[in-house]
């Protein structure tokens, strides 16, 4: 049995080396709802499912379980915040469970990475899985003490829902947990075109072709930029990354003028649970520095009056 | 299969063809239910607008045409699942191609930047190492200054980890000259 | 021999079993040379002489030709003058002469199951030409695994059941029409079950029907009043079957039949309706209209008589106080009916799949009003209808500019788990686009398409005119219907696989040829009748070549649509064999089935029932003390429930485990004798 | 692989194949096959029986214990069983007891299940064959049953 209440903290790459208002968002976030969160010593890259998998689908397997590994060792389940670790580790848990053989495989070569050895005793949570369905908007609302008025257009990612078949968490035609659970912090969701279409910069796509993975970015962008929301939010560090650095090309390459400010859930949940705008840390990203989080006194008031 | 030969005829023979080369990805998925509906391509986000045509894909895969190995459409894929979902046949073209890639990748058919990406992990054990910056805003957030993976431990001169991955993970076939001057002249 | 002669004659063959022979077995055997055929290769003097030292062979013959005269009288001349009581003859196949000796025996007043055909041509001369010692040795294993079985052989008798003259046919769209009508007019009474407020099924619902785009209704019309109006059939609507008990020629079946709460004198004058205050969709007209609580389904619907729906009623009794001839009851009780039948009919046709599974057409959600299936595209072009036969997008009423038809719908898709190809959709498609097309020539028509699948005659033909009036066609499956959340226009995203191009198709309206799927309620029906259904959920037939229309029990047969997705033509062909196939035992007047059948040792039955879940006719019924019973007419002497059971108590006659091992021992090499002797 | 290549010191073990074959298709098959005089070993013994779903684990040990070396059962093809679905419940059968076979620690290859169809001779001699050389298999790694029993 693994141990309650408590998550093996994956941190991954652009989370704690581009983002890392993010990681300390999702601490806050996780600690006031009365989760310990464990340090994942010595973890690596989940490794990028997108790439490390393109190159050599045993090694990525083989990489993955060891940082699972390091989770069995903790005996915790792992939390992640990044669409990409979420649907390796996931993935590769899941996978490694059910078959023998290559469970046996992985094992073998694990061997030689150090003292490794994958049991399959733990699983792999994403923090708005753990947020809408654990949590749930019922569960978060004596938490938040401010509620925000902002209109937001929310990018579910890729691996996050697909393959729904190993996800097993929602269509991946029309999910709404993450609507449904930011709808309680005040948040209105702004359906757009395409809505669920990907960013453009999985797959190794934006290591390896940086225009094509700006073309796809720059129709999705359009489609945003015609429903006019306040900020983008994301559960995805990768996504993110692509949204803020994409808004930036487009306005230096195409003649575009994007500012929206690109916002994770996490930072979003901690904000309205009463974390310092500064941590939020838009100040650190390219995109919407200026955005202040609308009326926050206001609402502590009225939230306070009730 | 001879380059030359191709260049001058339009018909193809059984020899241009080894479809016993891919009896690895037909054990895997479906690639001979596939009916060439066409649901694949119409899904695929990255198609719309770069040359990756999934459906083709899967069928030179089925002819056993191995020139798909070159090609560099295979690597336009983002892994969106889209048409992994919604193909009726249940072909799963996303593992297919990530297969192909696979395969490409044994043969060097790789491009720089995606090499230089695991050479980050192999150093770094990261795919995006961290920075000057980053570390300043981590500190300024209270944070520790370097998050407490493999990195941080080699830092601290502890390099076992990383070691072992550069020795036993993600070998990639040495660089070929000729092919470097492709892929970089398709870069630019 | 004339043919009622031969009737005649097997009507007197009884073969009843007789006490008289349970005395000790005396065995005859003969071995046939077949000219060179069988004596080539085997040494059938060796084969006669081996058999000689069997136990209780009492005669063992080589001879020329068995099946010549002189032979068949060395086989019935060995009762006469042996007391021979069970034959051996080692010659050829059961199918060729197996008969002829058997027949031989029991003119001598032998039961014929007593013979055993061993069969040492096709299985052993011909094939093993070139090694006659092995062959010979073969021989001596195949008689000796002969007389073995010859010596435990029991009687088995052939036994006659009267069956009841009346039919049940369950449906009433053109499948189960058909069949009613034919068995009627065999002379054969007809119960008619019908679950709607009235009959036609599907048929009635359509526009036009292909290949000719004939009015359905006119077609249709002759066989619904031919049908209502036959003396020999009684039709019930808002029925349904509640149980069926018995077997093949004597079934009885309980039927309910929910109240109308109009009674018969309804003249049909409409007042009620018009005066009736609640409206609700029309199932019959797919939601495309509205109707009354009080109501005909539509004006030439059969019965006439209208119909109350309690359900949605707010029992304001307006209708009856307007109602001229005091037709309106609201006390009428819903009644439960027994019918005594012969055969079954089912014929409870198909419905039209339901598209939401497939999410990214985005059917039935908020926004894409416009996306709609061919049933309501039928209903909306129907005469008559809602928007007068025009065709209307439902969100704003105007005429599409540009229409796309999706086809493969919930068909030849593994995901929804419906692998076949409804092999209609891709006719009424081309259909209904050639409609549309020629109603609207400044509309643009696409079908996006697969594979388009018209073979038969007439059905490329009318996917050419489909073409000529400027029908586009796009070989592809679209991914998805995405709709524009600002502008509210829907796009078609689907790859013309043929020129290698994404395409995003603006379309004013989206049809989907959605699938033909069981009707709803096919798996309780199914559960009651005791008939098996395919993995798709419709119900099978015995055999999918020789036996189209026979369900997996005896008695109760399947026309139309419930047995696969068909169209009208092959519906109305599927019924008609189905009414002659169940009127023949009725028009007989009996089934005679000999008795080859399991019996049960209550000894040794431990009651779990497990023989009853093998059993594919349904012929075992469980007593209520749990042990099993089985129909003996039912049966069709598989065998298959004795290994299912544990301890061995359900045994078939003449191939029971005891019966099967003496022949087992005899041809695994086990035996008396053995080969160096040869 | 092809019955011709098996050693002669193999094909002498095969004495008794016990082959129980369907009333339709399986006898079909083997009657087409014996009017097209097409050879096969004549170590296959043909039972005759209503359908293949009337054999069960008791048939099958009675005859590898009286001497059979290989027991197979041959039915309508998939689909086509006259009876229904006999072959596939036969089918079922005979999967568990090669499971069981193994579990025992004997070749698998003892027991098999076949189709073939009325019309076509060489469905049913294909069948022999094959059944022959899985045998041979069997035998040349492990003997015969008889011998392992
Ligand atoms: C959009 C569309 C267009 C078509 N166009 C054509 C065409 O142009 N030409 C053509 O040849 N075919 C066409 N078809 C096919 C045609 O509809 C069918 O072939 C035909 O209706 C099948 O008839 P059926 O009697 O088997 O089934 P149905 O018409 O479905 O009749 C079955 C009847 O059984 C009743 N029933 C169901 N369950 C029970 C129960 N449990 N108890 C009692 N009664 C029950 C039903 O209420 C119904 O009345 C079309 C089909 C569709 C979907
Ligand atoms: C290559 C091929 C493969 C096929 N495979 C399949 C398959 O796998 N499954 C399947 O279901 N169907 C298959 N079919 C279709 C199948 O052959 C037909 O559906 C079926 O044989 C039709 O049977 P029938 O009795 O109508 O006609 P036929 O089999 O043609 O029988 C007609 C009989 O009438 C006799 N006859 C003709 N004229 C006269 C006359 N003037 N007087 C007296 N007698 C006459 C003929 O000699 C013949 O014996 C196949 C067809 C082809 C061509
Ligand atoms: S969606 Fe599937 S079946 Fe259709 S073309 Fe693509 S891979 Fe083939
Ligand atoms: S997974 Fe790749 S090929 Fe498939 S739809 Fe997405 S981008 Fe296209
Ligand atoms: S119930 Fe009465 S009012 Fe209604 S249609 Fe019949 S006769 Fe007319
Ligand atoms: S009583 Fe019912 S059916 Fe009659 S008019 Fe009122 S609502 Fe209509
Ligand atoms: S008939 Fe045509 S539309 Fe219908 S399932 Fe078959 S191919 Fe698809
Ligand atoms: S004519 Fe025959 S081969 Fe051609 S499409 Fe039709 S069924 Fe197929
Ligand atoms: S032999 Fe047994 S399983 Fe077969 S039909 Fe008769 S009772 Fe049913
Ligand atoms: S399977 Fe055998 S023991 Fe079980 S109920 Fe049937 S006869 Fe009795």
């Amino acid at each position: 049995m693994v141990k309650e209440k408590t998550f093996a903290f994956f941190l991954g790459c652009l989370m704690p080396n581009r983002y890392p208002a993010i990681e300390k968002s999702t601490n806050y976030v996780m600690e006031k709802l009365g989760y310990e969160m464990l340090d994942m010593e010595r973890a690596t890259c989940c490794p990028a499912p997108g790439v490390f998998r393109s190159f050599n689908k045993v090694d990525w397997m083989v990489a993955g379980a060891r940082n699972l590994c390091i989770a069995e060792q903790l005996d915790a389940d792992i939390l992640t915040v990044c669409n990409g670790c979420f649907g390796t580790l996931q993935e590769i848990n899941k996978h490694l469970k059910e078959n023998e053989e290559h469970r046996e495989m992985v094992n073998e070569k694990l061997k030689l990475l150090g003292d490794y050895e994958f049991q399959g005793t733990i699983d792999v949570r994403h923090v708005a899985e753990v947020l809408g369905y654990e949590i749930g908007p019922w569960g978060i609302e004596d938490h938040i003490i401010r509620k925000l008025n902002v209109k937001a257009a929310i990018h579910y990612g890729c691996h996050f829902l697909k393959p729904t078949r190993i996800r097993e968490i929602e269509s991946s035609e029309g999910p709404t947990i993450v609507e449904d659970f930011v709808e309680v912090l005040g948040i209105e969701s702004v359906r757009f075109k395409e809505q669920l279409t990907c960013c453009g910069a999985g797959g190794g796509l934006k290591a390896y072709s940086g225009d094509a993975s700006m073309t796809i970015f720059g129709e999705k962008m359009k489609n945003i930029d015609n429903v006019k929301p306040d900020i983008i939010l994301d559960i995805c560090p990768f996504c993110h990354l692509q949204y803020e650095t994409g808004q930036d090309y487009l306005n230096k390459n195409k003649g575009c003028n994007y500012d929206y400010p690109v916002i994770h859930l996490s930072q979003l949940v901690a904000y309205c649970m009463g974390m310092d705008q500064e941590f939020v840390g838009l100040q650190y990203q390219l995109m919407g520095r200026d955005f202040i989080f609308g009326g926050e006194d206001v609402i502590k008031e009225e939230e306070e009056a009730v | 299969m001879s380059e030359t030969k191709e260049e001058h005829r339009e018909y193809k023979t059984d020899e241009d063809f080894d479809r016993a080369f891919f009896k690895d990805i037909e054990r895997k998925t479906n690639i001979w239910q596939c009916i060439q509906c066409g649901t694949c391509t119409a899904s695929c986000e990255s198609g719309r607008w770069t040359a990756l045509k999934t459906r083709s894909i899967i069928r030179k895969v089925c002819l056993g045409d191995l020139t798909v190995l070159k090609d560099p459409d295979i690597w336009l894929c983002t892994t969106c699942y889209n048409c992994y979902e919604r193909c009726p046949r249940d072909v799963r073209p996303t593992d297919v191609i990530m297969e192909l890639r696979n395969y490409a990748t044994k043969l060097g058919n790789i491009s720089p930047n995606h090499r230089a990406v695991v050479g980050y992990l192999q150093k770094f054990g990261h795919a995006v190492p961290i920075n000057d910056e980053v570390r300043k805003r981590r500190v300024e957030l209270g944070l520790e200054e370097l998050p407490p993976t493999a990195f941080k431990f080699k830092q601290e001169g502890d390099d076992k980890d990383l070691k072992k991955f550069e020795e036993h993970l993600f070998d990639l076939p040495p660089v070929e000259d000729k092919e470097e001057k492709k892929e970089k002249k398709e870069e630019k | 021999m004339t043919v009622e002669e031969k009737v005649k004659k097997t009507d007197e063959i009884k073969g009843e079993a007789d006490s008289k022979y349970e005395e000790e077995p005396r065995i005859g055997v003969f071995v046939c040379h077949c000219g060179h055929n069988i004596a080539d290769t085997v040494d059938v003097a060796k084969v006669a002489e081996y058999a000689k030292n069997l136990p209780n062979v009492v005669k063992a013959e080589h001879y020329m030709f068995m099946c010549s005269k002189p032979g068949v009288q060395m086989v019935k001349d060995s009762i006469e003058e042996l007391g021979v009581n069970r034959t051996v003859v080692a010659s050829c196949s059961k199918n060729q002469h197996g008969r002829t000796f058997a027949n031989a025996i029991s003119e001598m007043g032998l039961n014929k199951h007593r013979h055993q055909q061993v069969n040492i041509r096709e299985y052993n001369s011909w094939v093993h030409k070139k090694e006659k010692a092995k062959a010979t040795y073969k021989a001596t294993r195949l008689v000796e695994a002969g007389v073995n079985r010859a010596r435990k052989l029991e009687d088995v008798e052939t036994r006659r059941v009267a069956t009841t003259k009346a039919a049940l046919v369950i449906g009433a769209g053109i499948a189960g029409l058909r069949s009613a009508h034919d068995l009627a007019e065999l002379g054969i009474p007809v119960y008619l079950i019908e679950k709607l407020s009235t009959i036609g099924g599907h048929m009635t619902q359509l526009n036009k029907t292909f290949p000719t785009l004939e009015c359905p209704q006119c077609s249709i019309s002759p066989l619904t009043n031919g049908v209502a109006n036959h003396p020999l059939v009684e039709l019930y609507t808002n029925a349904q079957v509640k149980s069926v008990e018995g077997s093949m020629g004597n079934f009885e079946v309980e039927v309910e039949i929910k109240p109308r709460y109009v009674k018969d004198n309804c003249t049909s004058c409409g007042e009620c309706a018009a005066h009736c205050p609640v409206e609700v969709s029309s199932e019959w007209d797919s939601g495309m209209a509205v109707r009354k609580a009080i109501y005909k389904a539509y004006p030439q619907a059969i019965p006439a008589t209208y119909i109350r729906d309690k359900k949605n009623c707010i029992e304001c009794n307006t209708c009856i106080n307007v109602c001229p001839v005091q037709a309106i009851d609201f006390s009428m009780q819903k009644e439960t009916k027994t019918f005594k039948v012969g055969s079954i009919v089912v014929a409870v046709g198909y419905d039209e799949y339901n598209p939401t599974e497939i999410e990214p057409y985005h059917y039935g959600q908020e926004g894409y009003e416009d996306v709609i299936t061919q049933l309501k595209l039928e209903r909306m072009l129907a005469p008559g209808s809602l928007t007068n036969s025009q065709l209307l997008r439902p969100s704003d009423a105007k005429i599409p500019k540009s229409v796309v038809i999706i086809q493969c719908v919930g068909s030849r898709n593994d995901q929804v788990g419906n692998v076949y190809c409804t092999g209609v959709c891709c006719k009424f498609a081309v259909k209904n686009a050639r409609i549309v097309k020629e109603m609207y020539p400044d509309s643009d028509v696409t079908i996006c398409y697969i594979d388009i699948r018209t073979p038969g005659l007439n059905f490329e033909e009318l996917y050419k005119s489909a073409q000529e009036v400027g029908v586009r066609f796009i070989r592809g499956r679209p991914s998805e219907i995405i709709r524009d959340p600002v502008s509210g226009n829907l796009e078609v995203i689907v790859e013309d696989t043929l020129s290698m191009t994404p395409l995003q198709l603006k379309a004013d309206m989206v049809v989907l040829s959605a699938a033909m799927v069981p009707p709803e309620g096919i798996g309780p029906l199914g559960s009651k009748l005791h008939v098996l259904r395919s993995k798709e959920g419709f119900l099978k037939e015995f055999h999918i070549k020789m036996n189209p229309t026979l369900s997996s029990k005896g008695g109760i047969f399947l026309a139309g649509a419930i047995q696969g997705p068909k169209d009208i033509s092959e519906s109305v062909a599927q019924a008609g064999n189905a009414a002659a196939l169940a009127a023949a035992p009725l028009v007989k007047g009996y089934i005679e089935r000999e008795m080859l059948v399991p019996s049960v040792d209550f000894d040794l039955c431990v009651r779990c029932g497990l023989c009853k879940t093998v059993c594919a006719p349904a012929a075992i019924e469980i007593n209520d003390d749990g042990t099993p019973m089985v129909n003996e007419i039912a049966c069709k002497s598989c065998g298959m429930c004795m290994p299912a059971c544990p301890t061995g108590a359900i045994q078939l006659i003449n191939f029971s485990d005891e019966q099967l091992l003496d022949e087992i021992i005899a041809i695994s090499g086990g035996g008396v004798i053995c080969e160096d002797e040869l | 692989m092809s019955c011709e290549n098996i050693e002669p010191e193999v094909l002498e073990k095969m004495e008794n194949i016990v082959v129980f074959m369907c009333n339709e298709c399986g006898q079909g098959s083997a009657n087409t096959a014996g009017v097209a005089r097409m050879a096969y070993n004549p170590a296959i013994r043909i039972v005759r029986v209503q359908c293949t779903g009337q054999i069960g684990p008791i048939q099958i040990m009675d005859a590898l214990s009286n001497g059979a070396d290989a027991v197979a059962c041959v039915g309508c093809c998939l689909g086509a069983c006259h009876f229904f679905n006999g072959n596939v419940l036969s089918m079922h059968r005979i999967k568990l007891l090669k499971k069981v076979f193994k579990e025992l620690g004997y070749s698998d290859q003892f027991v098999n299940q076949y189709t073939s169809r009325a019309a076509e001779g060489e469905t049913a001699v294909g069948d022999f064959e094959d059944i022959v050389i899985r045998l041979a298999t069997a035998i040349r790694e492990e003997g015969t049953i008889k011998d392992g029993c």
